[in-house]
């Protein structure tokens, strides 16, 4: 049965393969052979190169999105106290003095972690970058665990770069659930929620009757974190695409 | 042949119903359970649909539903996605290995992983669990444990 | 049982084992060993039983240095030229590469410093290393297999192997026996082996060894004929089995200046011979019996430890002896102008070595019924074809 | 000898993965086959239910970890039919790229794993170099060796930097003339012809019957290629025909599946070109994708080991309801009875070397 490329002669097809195989060898002795000597020799890296995570402490804002996309569950929050100098590097220090709750900054285990790089793609502020520093082995599994302070870097100049949304969903609001307890304010991270008068009227104890403040949401600055529904004790919160969002935020419940 | 015309054509027949076109040479069709072997014969051997690409099995909640895409290898490319619902108590269908020789494993899949059992195939049997494996897993009511290290 | 297996253990273990292996089976064949630079010890050491057993131990204890060293040399050159027909470097450890690694543990290089020096040399500590991973290694039986045979069976094969360099002169001065039947008991050695392949690969109760097993006799069968055919008409053009005479024979004749060594009118036969040594100590194109890809490690699937490393080495041993037939057979043996012989015949064996070094790395393996297609049905052929034109080359010269 | 059941695995050099083949042989001639699956079986269409849809890519990837774009990409192509995204046309350029380079390198990868399989280990060195190559050039864009995680729902995640096709072209300039040495050492060595000439054999009939796809169909001369049939990103718009070979009579034999993958590699870098000098400027990412759907969907694309096929059904949350995955590799391998009977023991490695097991995406 013939081949699709026609079989060649017996002599030629002893011959043939050594002429690669030796040509090569020479090639390789006499010049440089492909591979690298690896703990001496080390190939060059591209900057997008996805290796050990580090975490620029005065762009983080501790909203918890690259644990809330992490696929593995090996990126969690963290509460960490910051010391006073940090406090006032960071980029959102002001409100982060505001916040009741403490400061939160992603921890990584290493061990869990497949380098999939989500955390920095969907990081709104870009504090969250990988490196190329990629000899992570350790005897131990808790040696694979990074605590929070350990991923911190540090930068001269910080970027300024503009909140981007990048989980294409904002909260809106059912006004007629809310009760106005200023929890998703307190707990913002991007201080994008401002409480004002709402349309829904409540009866106070005595008697007199008031528009009781609902939350209003700058989408300019709104990263879709999501930590209001969370924290929303009434469930008056839910996400929507961006795009179906209205501009104010104040979405009436009969529409919804 | 157009996408419309067959999938019209295919829709006239016995139990056939909700003929559509999804997109460029991919139609759609419901088809019932009594219905299906007969249909799935015309379908072979009349209208030349000689590759079965895939069989899905969908747990519905309230039932089961089998979504076979068939296609005819050639540069039309022309496709089609038959969907049969089975009721949840008895999730049985007539097997059609005989007449699409790759079915045989997605048949086997189906069992394996939703429960679906194929009245007829060679050797219906697990194929990615174990043998003395419990449960279908997914099933929507399978019920499993989910393991969250804490560190 | 466990006295068995001690008894088994060490009799594997001790280096005895292949010392006393040849003078059980050849004791009425052997010649007095250094029959040439010191006649008279020799034949002194022959008039006593006593001084013999000596005598053959200090001969067997030096071929097994010559052929450990040559088995480390040829691996090392199968590791190096393996790495550069394959485009990468192949091991880079040496001796002197240790002083950096100790000075780079002992962080006297600053940080960053190593990425600038290297500690890359030559390599040659890899086989050290191999050595003693083997001999570190736990012996284990498997727990259904055959204890007595499992265990015979390597020493069968490694004791066959060593003894074939014994038996196999380096030149005049450097030969340890000459049986009467020079050559014929060499092949007879070679083909000891099979029995221990055939063994090991049914007492290891597993099936791929059994394949194997199965596989080396058939292939030993096929391959047993032409290689003795074509053997043949270098025993017929010299009229004697002994490599002395084949040797002197090859440089009686002389054309436009060169020798006519056996390769040039016996090409065919060279040729024949080669694929059957190929075949004959199972290098790569016909390596059946520990095909990898498809019998996992062949006969040898179930053997660990220094059993495992000694079979290695008795391969490679097996290669060396093989170079060393066709050397004296087809290209003149230790005959050469300038150089001493002993480092002619090394020059021409090593040069066959590495071009079964370099066969190994170029081409596939073939398959079982292939091999015994090309065994019966080809080379039986072109050997008896070989024959014919022998006997025409001692009919016209 | 007496007929006897061998197990090749699931810790076998045959296997290329984690599987089990269990033949019988009489002697060293196969008279029945079983391969038996599930011992890499992660539940990847589970899992996916409880992740939000874009984060599946990650699964995605590790179906098969030779060739992960290209799964990545289907999983991206069905989720943007359900969701209704609309992908700008440089990221479609940019998709055909990578999927192209990908499919070259998951061929070298094969390349590489099937000639230890005939017993030459230097073709695996050979295979893996020139594959190294084509992943320093994934690498690049998306800053992954072998899990690229670069296609994303609505687009891809970076633009190509400047000067890659300068890159891209050095590389596949080297490529062809490695492919012309392998020639030599491949196609014109006696004994590689000896062990893949008239192996494996199979009609193109049975072969469509038993569902397999893919290079080991157009090796039986049948020129079904989803990238024309079903096509998808940039491939309508450039100019290409599916390459066929045959071993004669509409079969596919061992070699006519190496010579196969060998002429794609071929192909591929010439859609690469076409698509790298056709390639327009502009966003390489959709505006809006939500992340909520509802419905179903199902795309195909040419994957490179076959007709790989995603179905999605989106019940309105932010996960999938149902996922169900097409794997070219699991309908081959049940198949593999049919075409080993009959032929020898040491030919299992050369024929199921030949079909291109990949046994992440069949155990899925």
């Amino acid at each position: 049965m013939p081949g699709p490329t026609e079989t060649p002669g017996l002599i030629k097809s002893i011959i043939k393969p050594f002429t690669v195989t030796v040509r090569q060898m020479l090639k390789s002795t006499f010049g440089r052979p492909q591979t690298t000597l690896y703990p001496m020799e080390r190939r060059e890296l591209p900057p997008t190169y996805r290796g050990m995570n580090a975490v620029i402490w005065d762009l983080c804002i501790g909203c918890g999105i690259c644990a809330e996309v992490c696929p593995n569950r090996c990126l969690k929050m963290k509460p960490e106290t910051l010391d006073d100098d940090e406090q006032a590097r960071a980029w959102y220090g002001s409100h982060l003095a505001k916040r009741k709750s403490k400061p939160e900054r992603p921890a990584i285990n290493f061990g869990h972690c497949m380098f999939c790089g989500f955390c920095e793609d969907y990081c709104p502020t870009g504090a969250m970058t990988m490196t190329d520093f990629y000899e992570m082995a350790d005897t131990t599994r808790e040696g694979l665990i990074y605590p929070a302070r350990s991923l911190k870097v540090d930068m001269e100049t910080l970027p300024q770069l503009p909140l981007i949304n990048y989980m294409m969903e904002s909260p809106v609001l059912y006004t007629d659930t809310c009760i106005g307890c200023r929890k998703c304010v307190d707990n913002c991270p991007t201080n994008c929620i401002i409480m004002d008068t709402g349309p829904q009227e409540r009866e106070k104890r005595d008697g007199s009757k008031h528009n009781i403040p609902v939350p209003y949401f700058d989408y300019t600055i709104c990263i879709g974190c999501s930590t209001c529904v969370k924290v929303c004790p009434v469930d008056c919160l839910h996400m929507e695409p961006i795009s179906d969002s209205t501009s104010s935020g104040l979405q009436p419940a009969e529409a919804a | 042949m157009e996408t419309g015309q067959f999938v019209q054509q295919l829709a006239k027949r016995d139990g056939a119903s909700d003929g559509s076109v999804l997109r460029a040479n991919v139609g759609r069709i419901t088809v019932t359970r009594a219905a299906s072997q007969a249909f799935f014969r015309v379908l072979k051997e009349d209208f030349g649909f000689d590759h079965c690409s895939l069989i899905s099995a969908v747990d519905n909640q309230t039932g089961f539903e089998l979504v076979y895409h068939f296609s005819i290898i050639d540069m039309e490319g022309q496709m089609l996605e038959v969907h049969v619902e089975l009721p949840r108590d008895t999730p049985t269908i007539d097997s059609i290995t005989h007449l699409w020789g790759g079915a045989d494993w997605h048949e086997r899949e189906a069992y394996d992983l939703m429960g679906i059992y194929f009245i007829g195939h060679p050797d219906l049997k697990r194929v990615l669990l174990p043998d003395g494996f419990a449960g279908h897993p997914l099933r929507k009511d399978y019920v499993y444990e989910i393991h969250e290290e804490e560190w | 049982m466990t006295s068995l297996y001690d008894w088994s253990y060490w009799f594997c273990e001790a280096w005895l084992v292949p010392l006393l292996t040849p003078l059980l089976y050849f004791q009425e064949h052997i010649m007095p060993p250094f029959s040439n630079p010191a006649g008279d010890l020799a034949r002194w050491m022959e008039s006593d039983p006593g001084l013999n057993v000596l005598a053959w131990t200090i001969v067997v204890n030096v071929a097994l240095m010559i052929g450990f060293t040559n088995v480390i040399i040829v691996v090392y050159l199968e590791r190096k030229i393996a790495a550069r027909i394959m485009d990468r470097r192949g091991p880079m450890l040496s001796f002197h590469s240790l002083k950096e690694i100790a000075n780079d543990l002992a962080g006297s290089i600053p940080e960053y410093g190593w990425k600038t020096t290297t500690y890359a040399g030559i390599g040659i500590l890899q086989n050290v290393a191999d050595g003693i991973k083997f001999f570190c290694k736990e012996m284990i039986v498997p727990a259904k297999a055959d204890r007595l045979l499992y265990t015979i069976g390597p020493v069968i094969f490694i004791s066959s192997s060593i003894l074939l360099l014994v038996l196999v002169p380096f030149s005049p001065r450097v030969a340890a026996s000459s049986a009467p039947l020079g050559l014929l008991v060499v092949m007879a050695a070679f083909s000891i082996a099979p029995i221990g392949v055939l063994t090991t690969g049914w007492a290891c109760n597993n099936k791929y060894t059994l394949i194997g097993g199965m596989r080396s006799a058939a292939q030993l069968m096929a391959y047993e004929i032409p290689l003795l055919l074509s053997m043949a008409g270098v025993f017929l053009v010299a009229g004697s089995f002994s490599p002395m005479d084949i040797v002197a024979q090859q440089q009686e004749v002389w054309l436009f200046g060169i020798p006519m060594w056996n390769i040039i009118p016996q090409f065919l036969g060279f040729i024949v011979f080669m694929v059957c040594i190929l075949a004959e100590v199972e290098r790569i194109p016909f390596d059946l019996p520990e095909a990898e890809a498809e019998l996992v490690e062949g006969w040898t699937t179930e053997i660990g430890g220094l059993r495992l490393g000694l079979t290695f080495a008795a391969e490679y041993i097996r290669g060396f002896v093989g170079a060393m037939i066709a050397t004296v057979l087809f290209l003149g043996g230790w005959a050469g102008p300038f150089l001493p012989g002993e480092i002619w015949f090394l020059i021409k064996v090593y040069g066959i070595l590495v071009f079964f070094i370099i066969l190994r790395w170029t081409v596939p393996r073939i398959r079982t019924d292939q091999i015994l297609l090309l065994g019966w049905k080809r080379l039986l052929p072109l050997s008896l074809v070989n024959l014919a034109i022998a006997i025409l080359y001692v009919e016209v010269f | 000898m007496a007929e006897m059941w061998i197990h090749m695995g699931p810790q076998h050099p045959m296997t290329h993965g984690l599987w089990n083949l269990r033949i019988k042989v009489d002697g060293e001639t196969i008279t029945d086959a079983e391969p038996e699956l599930g011992y890499l079986h992660r539940s990847v269409e589970k899992i996916g239910e409880r992740r939000k849809y874009f984060m599946n890519t990650t699964l995605t990837d590790r179906l098969c970890y030779a060739s992960a774009m290209t799964w990545t990409h289907c999983y991206c192509l069905t989720a943007e039919e359900l969701m209704g995204v609309e992908v700008p046309p440089r990221a479609k350029y940019i998709r055909t790229v990578v999927l192209e380079l990908q499919r070259i390198a998951s061929h070298l990868m094969w390349l590489a794993s099937y000639l230890p399989d005939l017993g030459l280990i230097t073709g695996f060195l050979y295979g893996m170099r020139d594959r190294e190559m084509f992943l320093n050039l994934l690498e690049i864009p998306s800053g992954g060796r072998l899990l690229y995680n670069y296609v994303k729902i609505g687009g891809v995640k970076r633009d190509l930097p400047p000067g890659f096709d300068a890159k891209a072209e050095r590389v596949m300039q080297t490529l062809e003339r490695r492919l012309k040495e392998y020639e030599d050492l491949y196609d014109n060595s006696k004994i590689f012809r000896m062990r893949t000439d008239d192996v494996g054999c199979y009609s193109a009939s049975d072969a469509i019957n038993w569902g397999i796809t893919g290079p080991n169909l157009r090796s039986a001369g049948v020129p079904f290629d989803l990238r024309q049939a079903d096509s998808y990103d940039a491939y309508p718009e450039l100019d290409f025909t599916p390459v066929t070979t045959s071993a004669g009579n509409g079969r596919s034999d061992c070699f006519s599946r190496y010579r196969q993958r060998i002429d794609e590699m071929y192909q591929s870098m010439d859609l690469v070109r076409q698509a790298l000098v056709k390639m327009p400027e502009g966003k390489v990412m959709a505006g809006s994708v939500p992340v909520r759907a509802r419905g179903e969907a199902f795309r195909r694309t040419e994957d490179s080991r076959g007709e790989a096929l995603m179905y999605l059904i989106g019940d309105g949350t932010d996960r999938p309801y149902r996922w169900k995955i097409r794997s070219p590799m699991f309908t081959t391998v049940s198949a593999a009875p049919h075409f080993l009977k009959g032929y020898k023991v040491a030919d299992v490695p050369a024929i199921m070397g030949s079909i291109d097991m990949c046994i992440g995406e069949t155990d899925k």
